[in-house]
Order: structure tokens, then C-alpha cells, then sequence
């Protein structure tokens, strides 16, 4: 198969100019990914600076509530910075450091990757630009308040639909122009080759660790493992501690927004809106008209809200060794709900999907198995979105009244 | 009159025998209309203009700055077909033969219409070749070839990342010109006209012995008259966009009439 | 010594209707702590839910900055629900469920034990109520919002000030007539005996783990360990690990407010507002008038806005064991924005008044010296009110935007 | 007359051979001001109550309901002195030999005192006891000795919770008479006068030879009148401040002739 394509999918659709910065990338990327001291100062930061091994927590309350499989929750909310993109994030600083780039760049939807990668370059020393749709600014004002104060320099892009594929393309157009002392930190397993597999090797941590603890607590192998699926670098990292053992299902969620029968959702490999196309410089598929325009996607969680998704997941999609399902905004927000009275976790919205998925399917599998849900983040960081969600008055309130004392 | 590929760089260099240096203008279809893109055809083409990008809108333009993002969006707004544009280019193209049309574009535009489709009707309505910033020839293999085949030239780029290895072997699988980004970045900004242009571009001609296009922040006079001697083609993008927005599509004539005698 | 006491300090000064409540206490935690099974079960709880042993971090730019100390920072924030309170409401859930009781009260100023417990409440399936003050409860609404998200009701308090001490004679007042089914999760190491010592107990887990972690990575114990103190729980939690090698030094902050000398701050061991006295149930040191009135205290950081301190650190402070220090409300600002930059890090408010204190003390020290700063918490959920302190313009205007919207 | 410490249980079992059941009764002192507490006490000694609990005023009064709570505070907040409640204190019981007072606070009131001080103040204003809800005996044995010493009755309590042994213990260590807490909780919410109330008196009664106070959620006729025969005086605490609070001092006179009434 040609270099950096996963079936029919992946590539390299890069301006020339980028050329030599990918040839530089690739070399050092292949040369880490040779080198098994850079894999251990990986796993020693991780360890170290985030809290790897992230638990595996059997939920017990979860799993009798439902009479069915044993539910296992893989705790990426425990990460520093409160996700998995602190796994990527972390993995590509340190090739950074090596490529001896003093300046990073990244875009951001949700803000999650953004204050992970201006987290990172805190840490590392890197000076750090992140753009985010104007929206995306104006929505997640506290993700931009700590970006801003751990140092970076959050650029709100004013173009497309002022989202998250538009910080995507800005940030593009930074690198254009900076690749010599800069490094674009993309923030899942999308883009041009070599970003799908470096990101979902460094994500390959989560499945690494997955796979041990549910043999050392569970004895076997779960039947299922689900995750949300936004770009997809959670999914792939922790779906690839199982790729090899095909009694594994392997479950990934996507947004479906309003319903993947409506125009506002964010389904790529479910529903019918998402076909085979070229963009942000990579092949897969994309929520996009049949001209190859892309297409306003929606979900209530911010980071699942992206028209393309990982060529990996495409094509292990289309092996079929990867079955798509699609959760609804109101099905988020109800497993959002039973999973905090029940377990006191509080998954991130984006995580809650793989939980809507897992909780619809549990009651039906037998009390000898096990599932694994991939909690990719933590949700108290969503406080106005989901606040809102929930409809909650004192919120309100208080929102309105802390509005009244500062524009007095 | 409808050119064939390697006609375009023999063209280009035809043209280069009565001239020092050769122009070529862009725009984006559909801004802010068709209409107004049909009057600043008209003004380029009477005043010697000698190649037109005409550019299919695409939602994700990324390597394009912001006037010609925002051209893409608005056009894309306005809601321009690619049908449409197929059938504007034809339009000019049979109307001005002295010019040389180009189609630019994202590779995904290609994609989705089907890359022989895409070429085919290219080549029908009478344009000479395609230019598509974020299709590199690793993953063009089969829309090169097929554009050869078709008697379209491809377009490919030199840029000062490139090392010389890779700009022989990029001008290796282009045809009609190479367009040399004269700096790193987007379209829109100004470049300096410097002796690093120079070595640069001393490079690109030393990699290739196709015409070299030279764009990315080329707007007056001064400009074309340093490139003169050094490049083929002095590329007009952002300017014009920028002329149009702000003078209207009258402007553009005298604009182009004055970058012609620089030359 | 009589038992509960620290010296002089300590007891159990209880209302004879709690004295069975208190016997049982006693005997189950005795029981417990006697049980080597107890603290393996609490350990192994810690390590599958939340996620210790949390990192010792070493902060290389910090140390490189200040040029003395090398410093590693214990990263309690990476605990579940983030901060060291985690330790001990799952410590005492689990006492909880060996009493067989079915509902657990907590008081909380900032939240952020009200929200560890509400959490741990919904884990073991316990009925749960929460006292906050009224003012807290208007300042700290996110929490509030989660902890009724996680199941429980939460009880503003309009007595007194309003603030976390009022919560606390609330949560009594509930206990004297809800005793029989619930136990009162006091969430510091203050109140009646046992809880100082129990609750130290179970915070000593931080200072198990820092002193192995400190021998590992830099081959010597420490020269000195810094923590905030409020109640004092992180502080006594990571002190454990270093009272018995007195050649470490232990340095507890207190929240010195607008300074020390104004009577805006809640420094019980340093500055002279502060005497002996009994209330609460216990004796420490608190902030009163000579007749025994306690005082209004204030801090940035809600969790040390607190009348009292553990008598435990009262008798450390005395004997000296223990140096205590104060960092104002403006220091504390600044070594958060600085922490932030140089290791993106984000110290609470609380835990960054250490961070404070040894600041000013690693470049006075030798570079082969290490300190140790207990990072108790961190500093996200705080959102509202370093975003406040920073004055951040842009903050205010989207919560400004944000109440427009929703007073529509 | 000063009463001493042995002389208020007798001084009580005296009452107790006239009457079928005393009657004490609680105010804060400074609530609403030390004027009001004035008007009050004096209804209630013209009305035949048998002692008064003086309340002084704490910050954190953990053991008292929302009603006493405020009282506190608004007492505190109002600017009342220790001082001015011992001076208040002397005044009571110079003016009314025939009430028994006894000082009910916490103890930080008295710790910040001086144990002894505070003590030998509470004896010479001529008081007869203090009920501190805070001080269990084993934290109070130096205070319940000097108590004794000083021939102040140190309250103890029993509460529902009390086991027989720990009652036998708790009544071992105070004088005076013990105030059985008629219910969980704290002060202010009405009780349930049933069965189970009964047989918890009846294990009061086992517990010690000491007079039987039984108080929290007492406020009526009907509640004094089913306590008749199984305690030996009946206390009245928030009920008085509600009424106080509602209707003025003056409707304190006939509310407790009422339930003298009753007695
Ligand atoms: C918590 C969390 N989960 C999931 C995602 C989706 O990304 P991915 O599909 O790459 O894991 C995001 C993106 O921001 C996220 O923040
Ligand atoms: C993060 C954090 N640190 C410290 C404290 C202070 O408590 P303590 O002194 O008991 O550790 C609190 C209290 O809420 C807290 O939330």
C-alpha cells in the first residue's frame, strides 16, 4: 500500500512549500518511531508529568444498572489538562524538541486541544500560537482565558464557518509561512500523512494500557470497546490495544446531533451525508455537497463538531473491524446524567457519546462479559455548555447576575 | 483556437520572443460576480494580459490568504456552481484566443466532478491547463498523466523550501510553466524583491527548462520590471482582487496596461 | 495524652445526643485503622477510581528560574474530582459503608470537598446533603451545579457568615438529628476527634507516596516540603511522610489575605489575630475577639477562608516541627500566572499559597537541595475567580454576553 | 438569696412537693435587646417559672435551631458584651430571688473567660448553674470539679441516644438537675410527646435521683400537661423567643401563666 494511505484513504495533500517540512517530519517521526528510549521518555513523561497508567475503573453501579455486560470505564478524564489530547500533545513536543523547532501552532475547537498544546509548549518552552474559530472563541471563553494565560497566543479565525476545520486550514496558512522554526501540533489522527499514524501512536498508549488491565481485572478480553469519534484520535488509541484480537468489537460513536436524518450533525461514517473527498490535506470522508463543498456540521459537543474524521477509522470502517454508531445530543446529555449519579464520574460531552452507545447495548450482552468505554475527558471544563444544556435556572442566574456586576 | 499542452509552453516561449517578460492574472469566479469577473476578463485580455487562473471556489482554500479566502466564501455564498464555472470559462475562452486559461482549484473540486471527467471538460471548453495547489505530484500520479494525455498542462510549483533535487524532480512531472512561489506563505502578502528572490529564482531556472511563473506578492511595476530577465511570467493574484474591491472592474485595464509597459 | 489530643489541642467537645454516634466513630475507625485489609482496599480504591499514586513532578523550568532548589511539585490535582479531598471522602465512603449508614453530609466552602463528596456519595450509592454557605453558593456555582448533577442537595446556609464555618455548624445541626443513618463527611482535619486523626490518616497517602517518589527520582529526601493550610488536610497529608526525618523541613502557608496586619485574612498560625480557643468541636487555634467571638476571615483561595486550623499542625506548630508562613492574595495571583507559564501548571488558588512561599525560599537555596510543594488542587474549577482576579476584560465581557443572552 | 449548687436540686424537690412539674424557660440574652429580656424575665417570674436559662451569646451556636441561632447572631451583631450579660445576669437575680438562673453557652465563652473566672463570676452575680451543650464531662472534668467547688450546678444532659450506662455515667459527673433532651436535634422543632418519649423518661429516671428537665420542642398546654408525673420540669425555649418575636413581651405574662396553668 502507498505510504500514509490506510486503504483507499489518508495521503499527504500538502502545498509544495510544506514539502520539505513533511520530508524533515517523516524522518524524525520514523527515527523516534525506531527508537525505543524515545517510546520510554514518553511513557516516563507521561507517567510523570500527566498520571499514566490512566485507571481502568470497573463501574459497578453502571454495570447492575443495566444487568448486562461489566462496564469498564478507561479513565482519560485523569490526564493532566483533563483529556487524551494531553497523550498527543506531550508525544509530538517531544519530537519537537528533537527537531530543535522553537514554536508551535495548533488549532482548537473546544479549546481542549488548544490549552493541551499551550500547555505542552509551557512545559517544553515553545512559544505557541492556537487558532480557533471566532464561535468556538466566543463560546469557550475559559479554555481561551487559560491558553492565554499559560502563555500562547489564541488567533480567533474569522473565516468559514468560524469553527473548528477553519482554525484547521488558518493554521495551515501559519505554517506555510513559519514551518522553519514552527511545528503544527494537529490534534487528532487527521492530516496529511505522517499526523494519522504518529497521532494514533502516541494515542496508542490508552489501548496499550487498556489491554493489560482488563486481563489483570477482568481475566479476559471485554466484547466491546467503545469511544467517541470526533477526528478520532481516542478512539484509535484506545480501539488499537485490541486491533489485533478480532473477537474484540470495536464500537465508535460520532455525533448525531439533532439526528443524522436532519442537516445538524457531525456523522461521517453513519448516516448519508458524508462522502469520499480531499481536504485539510488528507482523503477520507467528509460531511461535504456533492461539488466537494464542505458542509456546516453540529454536535453539543464541541469536539466532535468536524466534517472529516480519521483515515484510519475510514478505512477500518470499511474492513468493517470498526462498527460506526451515531448518539443524539439529548442521548448525551441523559448518559451525561446517569453516569455522574451513578458513578460521580462526569464524562466530558464528547466522551458521553461512547457511553450512550455502550448503555443502549450493555442490558443486552450477557453478565460473563465485558465492555470498555473510552472516557477521552473530563466534563466539569464544559460547565457552560452543559449547564446550558441542562437548562439549569440558578445557572442562569447566576450567569446574569455576574453579567449585571461587571457591566455596572 | 484551442491550445494543446505542450503548445502552451511553446506558447509561453513564443510569446517570450517579442516580450521580456510575460503576465498572468487570476481570479476568483464568481466575486464578487460573474458578470464583473466577465468585465475584468475583458480589461486583462485587451491589455495584453497573457495567462488567466481562473479559480473554482472551494470552501477549504488553504493555501490562499485572506482576500482570496474571503473571495472563495463569498462567491461560494452567492452560490456558484462548479457547473457554472465550467460554462464561464468556456464563454471566455472562445472569446479571447489570445489568451492562455487556466483552471485553478482544489484538488477535492477535481475529486468529487472525477479527475478524467473533470479534465476532459477541461480541455473541451478550451482551457490549457490546471492548477491545483494542494494536489503534489506523489498523490497526481494518475490526474498528471491523464492531464498529458488530455494535452492539459499541469502545473507545478518550485518554492523556496525546495531543495534542488526536488525541484528537478517536480519540474519533471510539470508541463506548460512552473509556478515558483516567491516566498513562503500564503497569496496576499508582499514579497520582497531581493537578491535572495534572485538566487532563488537562478535556482528554479537551473532545475527546469520550463517557463518559470513567478507569484505570491507581485502587485506593481516595480516589481515586474525586477523579475524581468529573471522570470518568464510575473503572477498577478491578489492585486487585482484587491483593485476590483476597492476601484471596480474598470480599474483593472489601466492596472494591467501599466504592469504590460513594465514589462 | 488524652486521646484526641495534640498537645494541647484537639478533644472532642460534642453535644451529649452525638456521643453514641461518636463511640461507634471511634470504634469502626479503630477497627479500620487496625485492619491492614482497611488501608489495601482504601489503596487499591484510590488507584482504580481516582488515579494514584499521583506524579511527583520535577519542575525543571522553575528550578532553572529561581536557580536554587530543584523542585517537584506532588500533583494531588490530578486526583478525581482535582484535589487531595478525593483521599479522603472515598476514605471515609468506605468507613461509611462498613457503619452501614445510607447518607452522608459534608460541608463546603469553595466546593470542591462538597463536590468530592456529592461524587464519592454517588459512587457508593449514599443519599447525600451539602451545607454551603449562602455566599459561597452565589460565588461557587458551578460546584453547586455539580453537585446536584451528581445527586446531592445542596443547602445554602444563611447563618452567620454565611461562609464555610456556618456550613460546618450546619452540617452538626443536621447530624444531632440525622445521626442514626448518616455520617457527617468532615472534609478537613479539624473538627472532633476522630476526624483530625482519621482524616489525617487518610491524607497520609500523599506523604507515603512523595517520600518514596522523592528517594526514586532525586536520590535524597527533600530539604524542605511546602503546603497551603486551611483545615490542613494536604498539608498534614504530605507532612506525614517527613515528621519522622527531621531533617526535612515542613512549611505551612496560610491564606494571608490583603496582608497579615489587616484584618482581611485567615492566618491562624501566623500574624496575632488568632488565640486558643474551642469551637466547632475541637480546640485550635482560631480567629476570634478576647471574648471568643469568631472573627469574618477572608481569602482568595474559599478553601482557607476558614476560622480554624487542624490541632494537629496547632501542636506541630508549637513544638515547631512545623514553620508557618502566610502568602497574600496577590502573591498567590502571581505565582499561579507564573506556574501557569513556566510548567502549565494550574496551581488552585489554595495549593498556589505554597507555591508562594517557596518561591521566595529555592534560590536562596544550594542546587543540590530539593523542595517539595504539595500541589493540593487544581486551580481550573477556579475559574471564576482567577479570571476575576486576573481582571480579565475579555472574560467579562462573555459572561456579560452570556447574562444578556439568558436575560432575554 | 444565693442559691448553692446542692441547694438547687434541693431548692427543686422543695418546688416539686407544691407543684406537679416546674417550669424553666430560655432567653438570649441581648435579644432583641437586654430591655426587651428585662420585660420578659419579669412576666415570667410574676408567672411563676422556676429558673431561667440565660443564654449568652456565641458566634457558632452548633447546638441551637434556626430561631436561637438568629438571636445569637442579632445579639452579637448588635454589639453584647460577656460583660454586660454577667452585669444583666446580677441584676436578674438580685431583682428575682425566687427564679433560679442558670448561664446556658457554649464553651469558648467560657474558655476565653478563664474556667475559673468565669466560674466564680457566674457564682457571685448570684446564678446558680450553667449549661454548656458543648461540654461533654470528659472534656469538662476541671470545670465540672470547680463547678462543684463552687457550689454551681454543672448541667449534664441525656439524650434519646443515651445508652443506661452512659446516662448512669453523665449524671455521676452534674448536680442540680439533668436536662433530658427530649429528641434528636437541635433546639426549635417540635417534639412528638408519645410513647416512645415515655419510656425514654422512664430510663432517664432510672439513671439518677437528680430532678428530670426535659426540654426541645416543648411550647404548649397539651406538652406540659402529658410530661406531668414523668418529669420534673418542663423547658421552655424557642417558643418563648417566637412569641416574644410575634407579639412583644407582654404576651410572654399569660403564655406562662398558661402553662403553669397546665402544671
Ligand atoms: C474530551 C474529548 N473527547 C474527544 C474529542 C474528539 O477528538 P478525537 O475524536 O480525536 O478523540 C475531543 C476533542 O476535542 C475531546 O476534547
Ligand atoms: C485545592 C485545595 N487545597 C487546599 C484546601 C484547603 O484545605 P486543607 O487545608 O484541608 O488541605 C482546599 C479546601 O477546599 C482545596 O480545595
Amino acid at each position: 500500500m502507498k505510504k500514509g494511505y490506510f486503504g483507499q484513504w489518508g495521503g499527504a495533500f500538502i502545498p509544495e512549500v510544506l514539502y520539505a517540512t513533511f520530508a524533515q517530519l517523516n524522518t524524525e517521526y520514523e527515527k523516534a518511531r525506531a527508537d525505543a528510549a524515545f517510546w520510554q521518555e514518553y511513557v516516563e513523561l507521561m507517567g510523570n508529568y500527566s498520571c499514566r497508567p490512566t485507571p481502568l475503573t470497573y463501574a459497578e453501579n453502571l454495570s447492575n444498572h443495566f444487568g448486562g455486560a461489566r462496564i469498564y470505564i478507561k479513565r482519560e478524564d485523569l490526564n493532566h489538562t483533563g483529556a487524551h489530547k494531553a497523550n498527543n500533545v506531550m508525544g509530538q513536543g517531544l519530537l519537537v524538541k528533537r527537531m530543535g523547532k522553537k514554536r508551535v501552532i495548533a488549532e482548537t475547537g473546544a479549546g481542549q486541544h488548544g490549552v493541551a498544546t499551550a500547555t505542552m509548549a509551557a512545559r517544553f518552552g515553545f512559544d505557541c500560537t492556537v487558532y480557533m474559530g471566532e464561535e468556538d472563541v466566543a463560546r469557550q471563553r475559559p479554555n481561551v482565558f487559560w491558553m492565554e494565560k499559560l502563555g500562547a497566543t489564541v488567533v480567533p479565525v474569522t473565516s468559514g464557518s468560524r469553527t473548528l476545520k477553519d482554525a484547521m486550514n488558518e493554521a495551515f496558512r501559519d505554517w506555510v509561512s513559519s514551518m522553519d522554526d514552527t511545528h503544527y501540533v494537529i490534534g487528532t489522527v487527521c492530516g496529511p500523512h505522517p499526523f494519522p499514524e504518529m497521532v494514533a501512536w502516541f494515542q496508542s498508549i490508552i489501548g496499550i494500557e487498556a489491554h493489560k488491565q482488563i486481563l489483570q481485572q477482568f481475566g479476559r478480553l471485554p466484547s466491546r470497546v467503545y469511544a467517541c469519534v470526533g477526528g478520532g484520535s481516542n478512539a484509535m488509541g484506545i480501539f488499537q490495544g485490541f486491533l489485533d484480537t478480532p473477537e474484540v468489537e470495536l464500537v465508535g460513536v460520532e455525533a448525531g446531533g439533532e439526528g443524522i436524518d436532519t442537516d445538524r450533525h457531525a456523522s461521517r461514517m453513519t448516516g448519508d451525508r458524508a462522502s469520499a473527498g480531499v481536504a485539510q490535506g488528507y482523503k477520507t470522508m467528509f460531511l461535504q455537497n456533492p461539488e466537494g463543498q464542505m458542509l456546516d456540521t453540529h454536535s453539543i459537543a464541541a469536539g466532535l463538531d468536524y466534517v472529516g474524521v480519521s483515515p484510519i477509522l475510514a478505512d477500518l470502517g470499511e474492513q468493517g473491524r470498526v462498527r460506526f454508531e451515531a448518539a443524539t445530543d439529548k442521548e448525551v446529555v441523559d448518559a451525561l446524567a446517569l453516569s455522574m449519579r451513578k458513578e460521580g464520574l462526569i464524562p466530558a460531552l464528547e466522551s458521553s457519546h461512547g457511553f450512550v452507545q455502550a448503555f443502549k447495548e450493555a442490558p443486552t450482552m450477557a453478565g460473563d462479559e465485558a465492555i470498555i468505554i473510552n472516557m477521552s475527558g473530563r466534563g466539569d471544563k464544559d460547565i457552560f455548555t452543559v449547564a446550558h444544556a441542562f437548562d439549569d435556572p440558578s445557572w442562569k442566574k447566576f450567569i446574569v447576575d455576574r453579567g449585571n456586576e461587571y457591566s455596572k | 483556437m484551442v491550445r494543446k499542452s505542450m503548445e502552451l509552453q511553446t506558447e509561453l516561449q513564443q510569446r517570450l520572443k517579442k516580450k521580456n517578460i510575460l503576465l498572468m492574472t487570476h481570479l476568483v469566479l464568481g466575486y464578487p460576480s460573474l458578470d464583473t469577473n466577465k468585465e475584468v476578463i475583458e480589461q486583462m485580455a485587451l491589455n495584453g494580459v497573457d495567462c488567466i487562473e481562473l479559480q473554482i471556489p472551494f470552501s477549504e482554500p488553504i493555501a490562499d490568504g485572506p482576500v482570496i479566502l474571503k473571495a472563495n466564501q463569498q462567491s461560494l455564498e452567492a452560490g456558484i456552481t462548479v457547473e457554472q464555472c465550467f460554462a464561464f470559462a468556456a464563454e471566455m475562452a472562445a472569446k479571447y484566443p489570445d489568451v492562455c486559461f487556466l483552471f485553478m482549484t482544489y484538488y477535492n473540486i477535481v475529486f468529487k466532478y472525477g479527475e478524467a471527467a473533470f479534465l476532459r471538460r477541461t480541455r473541451d471548453v478550451g482551457l490549457v491547463g490546471t492548477i491545483i495547489p494542494d494536489l503534489p505530484p506523489e498523490e497526481g500520479e494518475q490526474y498528471f498523466a491523464l492531464s498529458k494525455e488530455l494535452e492539459l498542462a499541469p502545473i507545478t510549483f518550485f518554492t523556496p523550501t525546495s531543495t534542488a533535487e526536488r525541484m528537478t524532480e517536480v519540474a519533471q512531472q510539470g508541463e506548460g510553466f512552473v509556478y515558483c512561489v516567491a516566498r513562503r506563505g500564503v497569496t496576499g502578502k508582499q514579497t520582497a524583491i531581493d537578491e535572495s528572490l534572485d538566487s532563488y529564482l537562478e535556482q528554479c531556472r537551473q532545475a527546469t527548462g520550463l517557463p518559470l511563473a513567478v507569484g505570491f506578492g507581485i502587485s506593481n511595476r516595480d516589481d515586474i520590471a525586477m523579475l524581468t530577465g529573471k522570470a518568464d511570467m510575473a503572477v498577478i493574484g491578489t492585486a487585482t482582487i484587491r483593485l476590483v474591491d476597492e476601484q471596480g472592474a474598470a480599474a483593472v485595464g489601466p492596472f494591467i496596461a501599466e504592469l504590460a509597459g513594465a514589462a
